[in-house]
């Protein structure tokens, strides 16, 4: 059992899919302008990585080789599918803001990534710890982008329509941090201090 | 060789077709299971912004007086931009709500007007893609609107005339009061003048 | 407005108003990862406006012969639409790798991961839901204005990614601070070109 | 209205139509590729250095199974690449080849060479080449920019504070990106016993070697004279070293009057001892 909760941390820290292996930054930079967004896109992702971690894994050995992508893509979609679907019903005010990006978690390079590199070869178990460690990883960074992106951006965090926390109307926030030239920057920023805590431990 | 390829064409024709098979059905069932909401949450959608401009009232949708709008205005109306609506309080027209879309600066600006009897009794923006702190006041600050209320189609409707202007953002100003403007119009030329 | 216009109208909006990859943050994953050498930028963008004009047009054709009229394309266009892009994909390798070697090599190295690129999948989809990608160019497709709008994206893929490269080679001699190199200096200066061409948001009122 | 139906017909029939066209296409365009291929890749390192002069350990892998590379070429991959490789490909290859290592061929640090100018173009070896060849006097010796240090792989090969490249002996694999680099070929790939190096590459007249160089080869031929195995050869006012011959007894090192050879061990054993 521990094996799949190193798989677990792995996941979340180690070989994290936005800070380390880069992959996935499409929709990371463009949805977190806000908490709630990153928060929401978090838990969509994750529960189409889990998901399609398991079913890929469950049926490994039966799918042939070379039409395994797909395969892949057929149940990613369709996972992906059912969470537009669910978000636009119930969700409406979040799905409006996500909109564009959650039908393009099918293309997502976490997902086919993981699915291509780890599940089709591991084990029910070790997958869905592996995607849960994946999304978890994805989901947190995506907060924390969102969190100093609309604090600093727009002057006050909103979730689920209730102002949380609020700079003050002495506050004149920066817009750039909310535009799209300002996640790049953010987020390189982010690699960067990341760096040089990591190279201290590191070297 | 020929009976290899045989082979797999049918395996891989019968995989990926259950497949997708299975996928699919899964996708429809769970369409028609959210489709009702996704249907109520459109309608809501749609009146959010007639119920900011005319609260209170009931919307009815007049596909028929669309059309002839978006005949005669196809730059405002064109292309799906364009909605008119009824506004029934218990069962009597009162007026109408026009959703329509202008050209501002960064790109077409949607503007709901509510007119009833001719005045103009609320005006909000739906969207627009002004730049973030200049011609976004339009919608940022609340007394921009309320200048428009009252306004009927004989006033000229300019900035610097009858309508105070966002200082640095003219052609945004300009959008918003062209939409307005606009939507008397099509309310003069579609209810011919008073609401029956 | 003419024929000649709109269409004028759609490619300028898809080049450079709404480019997709500085300003609509799509595909960015091949962007940071390719762009790091010339050859394999233009490589790329070969083998992505090739791909995208194949599979926006089988994606207008599958979307308004079968899905619209049936009614089913509400909840069936993604898995549809990737199906088809990544069946292609795959197809066309297997042919380019035959019959032409050399062209193998130079380009075909990047078609499986243009299957994983969000660009493709988006401009299939913008086709057949116009307003998908929230652009205010057209409010329906038909088939030239689908080529013409594909053209557009691919070629404003093409060129960020090429800039990108040409100034990214520019950046490995030049002295980065340490904790700078790599990927952060890179994030950098996207944020820098994303911003020049926030520059053309007011073109032609789109 | 109904759309369960139509819904799975629709994909049904695209999943057919791809999958026996997958299928088909699988055979119909099938290319030989060559089982031992995956097999030569497998054996490679991975590292893809580019060391062999092939794109990456693919493009090697292609080259050694049609016959245009031998098995050894990938020295990263040292000896148990290569006999793994041999014995996929059925070749005997003898492995007797002693480990190799890179060696930087010039002692020219700052205090040691002359500076010419100061130079403030762009900071690479190939980029000071173009403009004016460097700050320093002498037109053979090592620039200094680390060119070699950037295109090393395997992070062998580190700048000293005088300016000279240093190879750390352990981690280097010779894959020779370092000797391809550097835009004076300073650096050669020398067996790894061997301790005593000629550390010039100035092949001026002496006199025009000392105006430039503290610690540059005048010329003087002493070394010839004094080497017991003849391992020491000389050309062009160059003195150097035969390393089949050579048995590191670095008498050369110690009659050079401008210490231009360096005998490591000696070098090593006086720092122990002191």
């Amino acid at each position: 059992m521990n094996g799949s909760l190193s798989v677990l941390k792995n996941g979340i820290a180690r070989e994290n899919a936005l800070l380390r292996l880069m992959i996935g930054l499409c929709s990371a930079l463009a949805v977190s302008v806000r908490v709630e967004n990153g928060l929401f896109m978090g838990v969509a992702a994750t529960f189409v990585l889990v998901m399609s971690n398991i079913i890929i894994s469950a049926i490994r050995r039966v799918t042939p080789d070379n039409i395994r992508i797909p395969i892949f893509l057929v149940v990613i979609s369709s996972f992906v599918t059912i969470v537009d679907l669910v978000l636009k019903a119930n969700f409406p005010a979040v799905y409006e803001r996500l909109g564009v990006w959650i039908p393009l978690i099918v293309v997502n390079c976490i997902i086919l990534g993981r699915a291509e590199a780890f599940a089709y070869k591991r084990g029910i178990v070790a997958s869905a710890m592996d995607g849960i460690g994946m999304g978890i990883g994805y989901t947190w960074v995506l907060m924390v982008m969102g969190l100093v992106r609309e604090l600093l951006g727009t002057g006050k965090i909103v979730l689920f329509d209730q102002v949380v926390i609020n700079l003050g109307p002495r506050f004149l926030p920066p817009v750039f941090l909310v535009t799209f030239p300002g996640a790049f920057l953010m987020f390189g920023l982010l690699i960067m201090v990341l760096n040089m805590f990591t190279n201290k431990v590191g070297s | 060789m020929s009976g290899g390829m045989q082979k797999d064409m049918v395996r891989f024709g019968i995989a990926l077709t259950v497949f997708c098979a299975i996928a699919a059905g899964a996708l429809a069932f769970t369409y028609q299971a959210t489709l009702p909401q996704i249907l109520a949450q459109a309608k809501v959608e749609e009146e959010k912004a007639s119920r900011i401009v005319m609260p209170g009232a009931e919307f009815v949708r007049r596909d028929d007086l669309i059309e002839k709008a978006a005949a005669q205005f196809p730059e405002f109306m064109g292309q799906g931009a364009g909605k008119i609506f009824e506004g029934k309080k218990d069962g009597k027209v009162v007026g109408a709500v026009i959703q329509l879309a202008n050209r501002g600066y960064g790109g077409p600006i949607r503007v709901a007007v509510a007119i009833q009897d001719g005045k103009v009794t609320g005006v909000t923006i739906i969207d627009h893609k002004e730049t973030p702190g200049l011609g976004s006041k339009v919608k940022d600050e609340p007394t921009f609107v309320k200048q428009f209320i009252g306004k009927t189609a004989s006033d000229p409707l300019e900035p610097k005339k009858d309508v105070e202007a966002i200082t640095g953002a003219t052609k945004s100003t300009r959008g918003v009061s062209g939409a307005v403007k606009a939507a008397l119009a099509i309310y003069t030329s579609v209810f011919g003048g008073a609401t029956r | 407005m003419g024929e000649i216009q709109r269409f004028g109208l759609i490619f300028i909006g898809a080049v450079l108003v709404y480019n997709i990859l500085l300003i609509r943050f799509i595909a960015l994953c091949s962007f940071f990862g390719i762009s790091n050498s010339m050859d394999t930028s233009i490589g790329m963008s070969a083998a992505v406006v090739f791909v995208m004009m194949v599979s926006s047009t089988l994606s207008w054709l599958l979307w308004n012969y079968v899905l619209a009229p049936l009614g089913i394309g509400e909840f069936l266009y993604i898995p549809a639409f990737i199906f088809v892009i990544a069946g292609f994909v795959q197809l066309e390798e297997m042919f380019i790798r035959k019959t032409a070697p050399t062209l193998y090599k130079a380009m075909g190295i990047y078609l499986p991961l243009i299957t994983t690129n969000c660009a493709v999948l988006a401009a299939a989809t913008e086709i057949a839901k116009p307003g998908f990608l929230k652009l205010n160019i057209a409010y329906n497709y038909s088939l030239v204005e689908a080529w013409v709008y594909t053209f557009g994206v691919a070629l404003g893929y093409s060129v960020a990614l090429i800039l990108f490269a040409a100034i990214r080679e520019r950046i490995d001699i030049a002295p980065v601070a340490k904790p700078l190199k790599g990927y952060p200096i890179a994030f950098i200066t996207s944020a820098l070109m994303s911003l020049a061409f926030t520059g053309f948001a007011g073109l032609l009122g789109l | 209205m109904n759309v369960l139906g139509p819904a799975i017909a629709v994909m049904g029939i695209i999943g057919a139509i791809f999958g026996i066209g997958l299928a088909f296409a699988g055979y119909k365009f099938r290319v030989q590729v060559d089982p031992r291929v995956t097999q030569v890749r497998s054996a490679l390192p991975g590292a893809n250095c580019g060391g062999c002069g092939f794109p990456g350990c693919d493009g090697l892998a292609d080259a050694i199974v049609a016959g245009k590379a031998s098995p050894d070429a990938c020295k990263p991959g040292g000896a148990k690449a290569t006999e793994a490789i041999a014995s996929i490909m059925g070749v005997a290859v003898d492995t007797t080849a002693e480990r190799k290592v890179a060696q930087v061929m010039c002692g020219g640090g700052s205090g040691l060479a002359n500076e010419r100018s100061t130079y403030v173009g762009i900071q690479t070896c190939p980029g000071a080449m173009l403009a004016g060849s460097g700050s320093k006097a002498c037109t053979f010796g090592c620039l200094g920019y680390g060119t070699c240090v950037s295109v090393c792989p395997f992070d062998a090969i580190h700048m000293r504070p005088d300016g000279l490249p240093v190879v750390d002996k352990a981690k280097c694999t010779a894959c020779g990106n370092c000797v391809k680099a550097c835009p004076r070929s300073i650096i050669a790939l020398v067996p790894v016993s061997k301790t005593v190096h000629v550390r010039c590459k100035n092949t001026d007249p002496g006199a025009v070697v000392r105006k430039v160089c503290k610690v540059g080869c005048i010329g003087c031929q002493i070394c010839v004279k004094a080497c017991p195995t003849k391992a020491m050869q000389f050309a062009k006012n160059l003195a150097y070293i035969d390393y089949d011959l050579c048995n590191n007894c670095g008498t050369c090192a110690q009659k050079c009057p401008t210490k231009a050879i360096e005998d490591y061990a000696a070098v090593e054993k006086q720092a122990a001892s002191a």
